[in-house]
């Protein structure tokens, strides 16, 4: 017996040790990375907030803020703020119940084998009243404009019984026909921005508008002619509100408005001033331009350049490649590379300070000193290809350039002759144009003079984005009474006096200028959800009577600019969405090259140059709340939830520092700590930093903690670049979050060697996923002149930026024909209706690479459009972000100074599904008109649809993404549009929702669909029309001829999927010297 | 005989049979009554050894893994596992085939070797059969939990519903179930009719009451009969004959799962034989890791004899010599197919950023086994054994990893590549199943006779049929 | 059935499979016919001396198999082609290749549970009352290391004595009679 | 060394291997005839509504049409539901203060909606459009039953995806004239009440909505014309079915042609109002998005 004992244990170690083994193998390998779905702690804990809180505001109101942090709904923030940061593995509330109903729902379902649960009484709240012209189930579109500071954006709103639910542009304006971007597709979520702040709060405790409009008259009142009242207002872009600016002045002449913005065009408001003599906009015809120059000017980054829309969609118009037509050459000079710069057929990455000389040395004709061979070779080609354009080209200075930079930009559009050909001068589009860092100065200066009373803030956020040498928040501290109108209680508005919710625009009444100068009367499309105010309340509450409406005002103010019969006119102001007759005309011709001189160029200093830029995704901060824009992967970059200090291989090196190293950055005393990040093509000696990030807690459940805050290094008069700057690597590191291609996984070293005989392998160093993806020609593109001697370039070999033969499993790389298959003739797509004797609608899609710019615009358009959630940032991290389309952005060549292509890649809708086959219970399915439709309430989540896809475009829910409880978010939800639960694949649908919608209308009337009547979401938002959908069978129909085009060509044809969805490939037009 | 040289092993000389140098099935002494005291004992025993507690409890200890596991799994979603796009399939599929393919070795040796008359397997097919269901049962649960909505996993197989929606059977998934669900009802139904006999043992051995009822009933009232011997063996031969194609088959599904699909390093039609391959190896490295602490524990030296380990030692060396061809073939094939993707694929699994693993797959599966098997030495040395069966077993783990992971994470566009970590919870489900195993292997060696009494009874002298009394006497000389 | 009463039979032990496929086959020569053998393993010789080959198990695994590859591929059919014909990436409804295998791993399911279940009915077994099992020293050892052989008394030729004394000219270690 | 088990364990144990199977097999019957049955479907419920409304009493009694309370039925998808002031139109004439109305008085003074209980509640992953099914001849009775007959509303149907599919594989059955859409007893023809139908319009190819590309009537047109008179004899002539008579690009004076039954004037009606094919009609996108 004590035998079998001893023998027992020994025989147990056996066993016990063979499992540790086992484990301990496995452990260890995969044990190497950090493992990255391990839920790094929330980013601020209650704790922390009050400590912050408390930080920040100093004793005075210590009260109300304790208040604040107590109230249950900002409990209730916090706790919400969670989920979406924590991502797999925190016990969350709200989120584990969930997934107890859903267990529920799982017995229940077996109860029932019938795959739904009995579901719970669903009541029914008709109407009292029926409003006239409400159908329900039936959308309403509306003519309004986003007002922002480059310019309004006229707006088409899409609104289900009366909640807008899909912003769109304006198809009857005349400027941006129908065309919109990525801000203003974002205007909706920020609408319903959970986190907007709903109470008028006087110290914090809930006030109202009427007692805050009493003390504010009264006080005015009180003193002498409006003494000591100042108004630090956004920019004004309403022709209204300037007037009733005009009418405070009147009634209190010394009350003083000041128009501040961090990210404002002062560069061109001093250069047009020293030039013109009086502040001055360029409008640019750029359709009519041959050469392009752009000095710094991110024109097809996004409305955060005035004029976006008009002059992407003619630059693309004058790109593509047609017979008989001169295809445009754009040239960049820039320093942060931008999707611009990529476009261009030839960018040159400069240092801002760079930039100014070589404009100024271009306006005189000679190449700037000291520098390198490769300038003087740009700087050759530049200059004779302008001098020969005849007047048709034209040089476009970016806001964010210096004024030299403009003042030069001047000088050369006239020397050049394109005034007047491509570029007019017009009053400014703002009516109160002004410099606002020095009016923002001089403000400040009163302040500490003591001279400040009342502080009415509108709309600005001063304390978290005032330059940071002007120490606003002590000066802030100063101010007896601090009113801030705003859309959240923000950095300014947790310490102000009086805070005011702010009315959104698609809230209020209003009306603004667009780039060509049309103005576009801002009309409501929704009750102000928590009563918001605007800014014309707060004029209007100085003003004789108070209780005029913004609407009174706005009309009244109108009946300036409408002419003829006012009714009419105002309604069809109302209806059209612009008024006639109001757009600019040129005022006088160009200027000389004078003004460059009182520019002088800053005093080369040794040290970095850092260079601040407006986020392309959440610009100065106004959208750091809005989850579509941090989650979207920003242009070039593709960084999603995340900024950094932007630099080139070289910088990275002499820093001595590796991607996603903390670096601290220090400009005279001032230092903030950021993630390096390399980004190819970027200039040496200089660091880009984005603003907008770092936002506090009051930034809400979104914003907050996100990034870091480059404001704090931000100086007055280093508003736009500064040099002198040092930066070092601080221990840590920082697991930047980026997405797609140059996703960190596969950036590795930078010195990656080609597999097989070198294609793209230049000397140095270049990214794999951008060399593989010419190996494997998913990009095709060829120059202007290899495809006019091979027009069929994108299927034979030959282009210098088509590699076709090589690829995988058909030895051309191109489709197998399809009498090779087994089952050829399996499904006919051309089906004749037996009583029509029609054939039947087959979709597709045609997508021209030559004009996608890689805006973002499509994919923002196709959040709103088909409910698509936002998962946090710890899932995008893990490769868990679920939009349906994406601009993949490849990096050919030396990473140096590498070509980009942008490729939206969005569900090809094959013919040949891979996913199909593969799934078990048919989920996934192909319908007879050839969509690849994806049925949500049968999928049980095997993921092996993914798996088989080439295109890797199918997104899962793995975990319960779409937010179920958020009240406001369920206003925004497209009702066309299953919200996906979790545990579901999904994918484009071609926007089935709106062909079916088509169908419909069309069986009614007994017709076809017509050509054009079904447009995709992304479609509608492409500013450069790049994107064509449509019934290939009928082959009158845009999308059939695009298709029929000889540079039409399949992503990854080999695998004889047979996408719907093709590709035209691109056409560059280089200039022979630089080629 | 080269072969009878000096052995370490003390107890191995007396075993080696003289005529052929091959060690002995059955230590020679042995007759019907010793052998079923012995087996039987180990069932009927009224003290049950300390160890074998422990073992339960360890075993179920590390099983509440896979509960704790499953109910936050079920609560959150696959989200808090390492799956991602673009590698939407993880642990849960690779444990799932890696289970499986261990299941195999048991369905081999009861029907292959069955066949193949192969009468040295009748001392381990039991508990290999055994080994085989509990494997098919850890397996089975992956495929069950892997999926999004596991409450609505019913889906997959062919029943009336109101929706008018039914499987998608060009699926390779859609096989899986029908494959998997054989494969367990088969396997258990051999493994039980195969127990009959021995249940009949037990019935009438047991002492207590309850014993005797639960073996009475299990064993069906079996007692003996010649005609229902006839029937029996026919069935059972018929059920090894049916076993034989399905364990072949259910393995080829398993890699259709992968052949079938468009992903390079996936689309191979090499896959099925190397799977089947690969399954018998990580199975026999799978039994050498339970018999051998077994034998020992239990003191079954004299029925689980060296002269089982060399064989299956032997069948490792073969089979591993087969998937080593197929590791071969598909770095060939890469090269020869001319093919970017096959050649990127294969490029990237050795030398991409997940290499490692493929390397440690190599040394584990091809480099130590296959130089070392070769060496009787060795292939009768246990210890060494021992740990061989795990270091094969890892290796076997680490070919699906290489197979599921290093083939998604980098495909055909390089801008959707990505990465695969697992997190905390995908290795406290698959260390779970471990513990389920080893809980369920522990209830299976104390409750129901681990080696076939019947089998083992039919392998000894005495069953020789002599006419005449002559050595009745002898015989029954033994038998008192 | 009622419970018959009486004696069920004569069942004599030996201690080798030799002696009872002696005693067997003598008892088929001597005429007796209802009888049985009983052993701890199959012994092959002992079916010869009872002149019992066929079974019918593996007919009945034939049909289940038949039963099982129809009933697969005629459900696969039917699903994808009529009951819900669907566009599953363009390939064609009667997709056969794909549905062999499913039919294959049926018609492997059902033969198996033909052949077992099969075998057991035609054993009929469940029995768990058997008179043998009434004689003393049968379940002592007819299942480890003893041989029975029951002459049952439903042969004509059975008679208490004169059976006994054919029994026990052999080497028998018992002759018991065994009850109903 | 007894018996381990007694006679009687023989008969148990066969039994006892039958019974087990004779519960799986019922078990699955019961399932399966549960997913079908009321308790999940909901068929013939009627939940306790705020006010007992009567359609019998509205429609069959006063002769109310639909749309009168179900304005947008063929304007979109939902058929909508009146609001209170539909309800008040009359009752501030009529049963000013009955006890039952008192929901709706309250309503009219608080302005809060009267809070009806869904008795049609499809899944929210389903997209049914009445604009479609109504102005393509598929009328309230076909989904709804016999409203008029019905004191308090319940669901006539199961409304589960087999039962829609029914009709979406074989529209023919259920098709009607636009113009019988809200009659509740229409039957469909037969022998003796059978329906006379004749394109307008511009023939098959059809233009302007599909409601007036048809028109037919239930009363014989007879006498209207000579040759609709021949027409209709050799229509009798030629059997009941005159459907066979190709509908594509005839151009003739106003035919009518004579139907005796569903199935014939379903495919005459398939073709004129160009109802989609089957395979179009079962697909999924059809109804899921």
């Amino acid at each position: 017996m004590m035998k079998t004992t001893g023998s027992t244990t020994t025989g147990f170690k056996a066993i016990g040790n063979g499992t540790e083994d086992t484990m301990a193998e496995m452990k260890t390998p995969a044990a190497q990375p950090v493992v990255v779905t391990q839920i790094s702690p929330a980013k601020m804990t209650l704790a922390e907030v009050h400590a912050k809180l408390d930080g920040k505001t100093g004793r005075r109101f210590w009260k109300n803020l304790d208040e604040l942090a107590e109230t249950p709904a900002f409990h209730d923030l916090m706790k919400e703020e969670f989920p979406r940061q924590a991502g797999a593995g925190e016990w969350v509330d709200a989120v584990s119940r969930r997934g107890f109903l859903k267990v529920m729902g799982a017995s229940f379902a077996l109860a029932g084998l019938a795959g739904c649960t009995k579901q719970p009484d669903e009541p029914i709240f008709p109407y009292i009243k029926q409003p006239e012209d409400l159908v329900l189930g039936k959308p309403m579109y509306f003519a309004t404009a986003y007002p922002f500071p480059t310019g309004a954006i006229p707006v088409l709103v899409k609104s289900d019984s009366f909640r807008p639910i899909k912003v769109d542009g304006n198809p009857e304006h005349p400027m941006s026909k129908g065309k919109s971007d990525t801000f203003t597709q974002a205007t909706l979520l920020d609408l319903y921005d959970p986190d907007r702040s709903q109470h008028v709060l006087h110290r914090g405790e809930v006030s109202s508008w009427g007692e805050f409009q009493q003390a504010f008259a009264s006080a005015a009142k009180k003193t002498s002619g409006g003494q000591g009242i100042y108004f630090l207002s956004e920019t004004i872009t309403s022709p209204t509100l300037a007037t009733q600016w005009k009418q405070v002045q009147a009634a209190y002449p010394q009350a003083k408005l000041v128009q501040w913005e961090p990210v404002n065009q002062d560069s061109s408001r001093a250069a047009s001033k020293a030039a013109f003599g009086s502040y001055t906009d360029a409008q640019y015809k750029i359709e009519e331009a041959d050469v392009i120059l752009s000095l710094d000017a991110d024109f097809l980054g996004g409305i955060g350049h005035p004029g976006f829309l008009p002059l992407a969609a003619g630059y693309a118009e004058r790109h593509r490649y047609e017979e008989g037509k001169t295809m445009n050459r754009l040239y960049v000079v820039e320093t942060m590379p931008t999707v611009t710069g990529f476009k261009a057929e030839h960018r040159l990455g400069l240092k801002p300070s760079e930039i100014a000389t070589f404009a100024v040395a271009l306006a005189n004709g000679a190449a700037p000193q000291g520098a390198s061979s490769e300038q003087q070779k740009f700087f050759a080609a530049l200059s004779s290809d302008l001098k020969n354009s005849g007047g048709k080209c034209v040089v476009i200075p970016g806001e964010q350039a210096s004024p030299a930079v403009h003042a030069a930009a001047y000088a050369l559009n006239s020397s050049l002759g394109a005034v007047g050909k491509t570029v007019i001068y017009t009053e400014t589009v703002n009516p109160m144009p002004s410099e606002q860092v020095a009016e923002m100065k001089s403000l400040v200066a009163d302040i500490n003079a003591g001279k400040v009373q009342w502080l009415v803030m509108l709309g600005v956020n001063p304390i978290y984005s005032a330059p940071a040498d002007l120490e606003f928040q002590d000066a802030f501290a100063k101010v007896p009474v601090t009113v801030q109108l705003a859309s959240h209680v923000d950095e300014t508005g947790v310490i102000s006096n009086w805070h005011i919710n702010k009315s959104h625009y698609l809230e209020s009444w209003s009306d603004a200028r667009a780039y060509d100068g049309t103005i576009s009367i801002i009309q409501p499309m929704i009750d102000p959800m928590y009563g918001g105010r605007s800014s014309h309340d707060m004029l209007q509450a100085l003003l004789a009577d108070p209780q005029q409406s913004a609407y009174d005002v706005v009309v009244a103010n109108a009946k300036t600019y409408i002419k003829g019969d006012f009714a009419t006119g105002w309604r069809k102001a109302l209806h059209d969405g612009w008024v006639e007759g109001t757009a600019f005309t040129a005022k006088g011709g160009g200027a000389g090259k004078s003004a460059i001189a009182s520019f002088p160029s800053a005093p080369a200093s040794n040290g970095l140059e850092i260079s601040f830029r407006p986020d392309p995704s959440i610009y100065d901060g106004r959208f750091a709340n809005v989850g579509w824009m941090q989650e979207l992967p920003k242009q070039v970059t593709n960084l999603s939830w995340d900024n950094a200090a932007i630099m080139s291989i070289n910088t990275l090196a002499d820093l001595k520092l590796d991607e996603s190293d903390p670096v601290k950055i220090t400009v005279n005393g001032r230092e903030v700590i950021a993630p390096a990040l390399m980004i190819p093509g970027h200039p040496d000696g200089v660091i880009t930093v984005h603003l907008g990030f770092g936002r506090g807690v009051q930034a809400g459940r979104v914003g907050q903690g996100v990034g870091f805050d480059a404001y704090q290094i931000r100086n007055s008069d280093g508003a736009l670049f500064v040099s002198g700057a040092t930066a070092v690597k601080v221990p840590g590191t920082y697991d930047l979050c980026i997405t797609k291609v140059h996703n960190i996984e596969h950036r590795g070293s930078f010195a990656q060697h080609d597999l097989e005989k070198p294609l793209s392998d230049k000397e140095g160093v270049y990214s794999l996923a951008g060399h593989e993806a010419m190996e494997r020609s998913i990009i095709r593109y060829a120059t202007l002149d290899e495809v006019k001697k091979n027009p069929k370039f994108a299927h034979e070999d030959g282009a210098s930026g088509t590699l076709i033969d090589k690829v995988g499993y058909s030895p051309q790389g191109e489709t197998v024909p399809k009498e090779n298959s087994f089952f050829p003739n399996a499904w006919n797509y051309e089906k004749q209706d037996p009583s029509t004797l029609k054939i039947q609608n087959a979709w597709g899609m045609a997508i021209d690479l030559n004009s996608c710019i890689g805006c973002n615009a499509c994919i923002v358009s196709c959040y709103a459009e088909n409910n698509v959630p936002v998962v946090g940032r710890e899932q995008v991290k893990v490769g868990r972000n679920m939009q349906w389309l994406r601009i993949d952005t490849y990096f050919e060549g030396d990473l140096h100074a590498p070509k980009a292509h942008f490729q939206p890649m969005a569900c090809q809708h094959c013919e040949n599904a891979g996913c199909e086959q593969v799934c078990p219970v048919g989920a996934t399915v192909h319908t007879p008109e050839g969509i690849n439709t994806m049925v949500y309430n049968r999928c049980v989540g095997t993921r092996y649809c993914s798996n088989n896809c080439p295109y890797k475009v199918r997104r899962f829910n793995f975990l319960l993404y779409s937010d179920y409880d958020t009240e406001s978010l369920k206003f925004m939800r497209n009702p066309d549009v299953t919200v996906r639960s979790r545990g579901v694949m999904e994918k484009c649908s071609y926007c089935v929702q709106r062909i079916e919608a088509a169908k419909i209308t069309a069986d009614k009337e007994n017709r076809e669909i017509r050509d054009g009547e079904i447009v995709t979401a992304c479609q509608q938002a492409c500013p450069t029309s790049a994107i064509t959908f449509g019934n290939i069978n009928d082959k009158a129909s845009r999308v059939a001829k695009a298709k029929a085009e000889e540079r039409d060509y399949q992503v990854l044809a080999d695998l004889a999927f047979r996408p719907r969805t093709t590709y035209t490939a691109g056409v560059i037009n280089p200039h022979p010297e630089l080629a | 005989m080269a072969t009878k040289g000096p052995m370490q092993d003390p107890i191995v000389d007396p075993m080696i049979d003289p005529r052929t140098g091959e060690y002995a099935v059955i230590a020679p002494g042995h007759n019907f009554k010793s052998v079923t005291q012995k087996i039987a004992g180990i069932v009927l025993t009224s003290n049950t050894p300390l160890g074998w507690f422990f073992g339960l409890m360890v075993g179920g200890g590390v099983a509440l893994g896979v509960v704790i596991g499953c109910t936050w799994l079920f609560l959150k979603g696959v989200g808090i596992w390492g799956v991602t796009i673009p590698g939407a399939w993880g642990f849960a599929i690779i444990n799932f085939v890696w289970w499986i393919g261990i299941g195999h070795a048991g369905t081999l040796i009861s029907a292959i070797l069955l066949l193949f008359k192969q009468t040295w397997r009748n001392s381990i097919n039991r508990f290999a059969e055994a080994m085989t269901i509990f494997a098919v049962v850890c397996a089975g649960t992956f495929p069950l939990i892997h999926v999004g909505r596991p409450w609505l996993a019913y889906w997959l197989f062919p029943y009336p519903n109101t929706m008018n929606v039914w499987p998608q059977f060009r699926s390779p998934l859609a096989w899986d179930v029908f494959a998997v669900s054989t494969y367990a009802s088969i396997s258990i139904i051999f493994w039980y009719i195969g127990m009959i006999p021995d249940f009949g043992t037990l019935r009438d051995r047991a002492t207590m009451p309850a014993a005797k009822y639960f073996y009475g009933m299990l064993s069906l009232g079996w007692r003996g009969s010649t005609r229902h011997w006839i029937r029996y063996e026919s069935a059972s031969l018929l059920l090894a004959g049916l076993s034989t194609p399905l364990v072949l088959s259910v393995h080829t599904v398993i890699s259709f799962d992968f052949a079938v699909a468009a992903l390079a390093g996936w689309h191979t039609t090499i896959f099925p034989p190397y799977f089947v391959a690969g399954a018998v190896y990580s199975g026999f490295a799978m039994v050498l890791t339970l018999a051998i602490p077994i034998r020992k524990f239990y003191h079954m030296e004299d029925l689980v004899t060296l002269r089982h380990l060399d064989n299956m030692a032997k069948v490792m060396l073969a089979t591993g010599s087969i998937v080593a061809y197929g590791y071969g073939m598909e770095v060939f094939m890469a090269w020869y197919s001319a093919s970017h993707w096959e050649f990127f694929m294969m490029w990237n699994r050795m030398f991409g950023p997940m290499g490692w693993a493929y390397w440690i797959l190599i040394l584990t599966n091809i480099a130590i086994p296959l130089t070392s098997l070769w060496s009787r030495k060795l292939r009768v040395n246990v210890t060494y054994l021992f740990i061989l069966s795990l270091i094969v077993n890892t290796g076997m783990w680490f070919e699906r990893f290489v197979i599921v992971v290093t083939s998604l994470y980098r495909d055909y566009l390089p801008s959707s590549w990505g990465t695969y970590r697992a997190t905390k919870w995908d290795y406290m489900i698959y260390v779970g199943t471990m513990g389920l195993f080893t809980f369920l292997f522990f209830l299976f060696v104390r409750f129901l006779p681990m080696i076939p009494m019947s089998e083992i009874r039919m392998m000894l002298p005495q069953t020789k049929v002599t006419r005449g009394g002559a050595d009745a006497e002898t015989v029954s000389k033994e038998t008192v | 059935m009622p419970p018959r009463e009486g004696v069920y039979g004569l069942l004599a032990e030996f201690n080798t499979p030799g002696e009872l496929v002696q005693a067997t086959e003598a008892a088929h020569h001597a005429g007796y016919r209802r009888m049985e053998c009983y052993t701890p393993y199959p012994v092959e010789e002992a079916a010869e001396a009872l002149h019992f080959h066929k079974t019918r198990v593996p007919m009945v695994c034939l049909i289940g198999g038949l039963m099982g590859v129809t009933t697969a591929f005629l459900m696969e059919t039917w699903i994808n082609v009529w009951a819900y014909p669907l566009n599953i990436a363009g390939r064609p409804l009667f997709s056969w290749p794909a549905f062999i295998i499913p039919a294959y791993e049926w018609t492997i399911l059902f033969a198996g549970f033909s052949a077992a279940l099969g075998m057991i009915a035609l054993n009929g077994l469940p029995q768990l009352y058997h008179p043998v099992f009434n004689a003393p020293n049968f379940r002592n050892g007819a299942t480890t290391d003893k041989f029975f052989l029951c002459l049952e008394a439903v042969d004509p030729k059975f008679s208490l004595g004169e059976t006994r004394t054919f029994l026990e000219q052999f080497p028998a270690v018992s002759v018991v009679e065994v009850d109903h | 060394m007894a018996q381990v088990f007694d006679r009687s364990s023989n008969a148990l144990a066969r039994f006892s291997l039958v019974l087990t199977g004779v519960i799986v097999i019922a078990l699955g019957v019961t399932l399966d005839q549960l997913q079908r049955s009321p308790w999940v479907t909901r068929q013939g419920q009627r939940p306790d509504q705020p006010i007992p409304f009567s359609h019998k009493h509205h429609v069959e009694g006063l002769g109310l049409q639909c749309q009168y309370c179900h304005t947008q039925v063929e304007k979109a998808a939902y058929a909508g539901i009146p609001p209170t002031k539909t309800c008040i139109n009359c009752h501030a004439q009529i049963w000013t203060n009955a006890e039952l109305l008192e929901p709706v008085r309250q309503s009219w003074a608080t302005g809060a909606s009267i809070q009806w209980i869904r008795v049609h509640d499809l899944p929210d992953y389903v997209y049914f459009n009445h604009e479609i099914h109504v102005n393509k001849g598929i009328g309230c009775a076909s989904c709804h039953g016999r409203v008029d007959e019905m004191p308090l509303m319940y669901q006539q149907n199961t409304l589960q995806m087999e039962w829609c599919l029914n009709c979406h594989r074989n529209p023919a059955v259920n098709l009607r004239p636009t113009s019988e859409i809200y009659n509740m007893a229409w039957a469909g023809p037969s022998n003796d009440k059978p329906v006379w139908c004749t394109t307008t319009g511009t023939g098959a190819a059809g233009t302007g909505p599909t409601a007036q590309n048809v028109s037919c009537t239930t009363t014989s047109p007879s006498g209207k014309s000579p040759e609709v008179a021949m027409l209709q004899m050799n229509a009798e002539a030629n059997g009941p079915t005159s459907s066979d008579v190709p509908p594509l690009g005839i151009t003739m004076p106003a035919s009518y042609q004579k139907f005796t039954n569903q199935m014939d004037l379903g495919k005459y009606l398939t073709t004129q109002y160009h109802i989609r094919n089957p395979e179009q009609l079962s697909s999924c996108e059809t109804c899921h998005r």
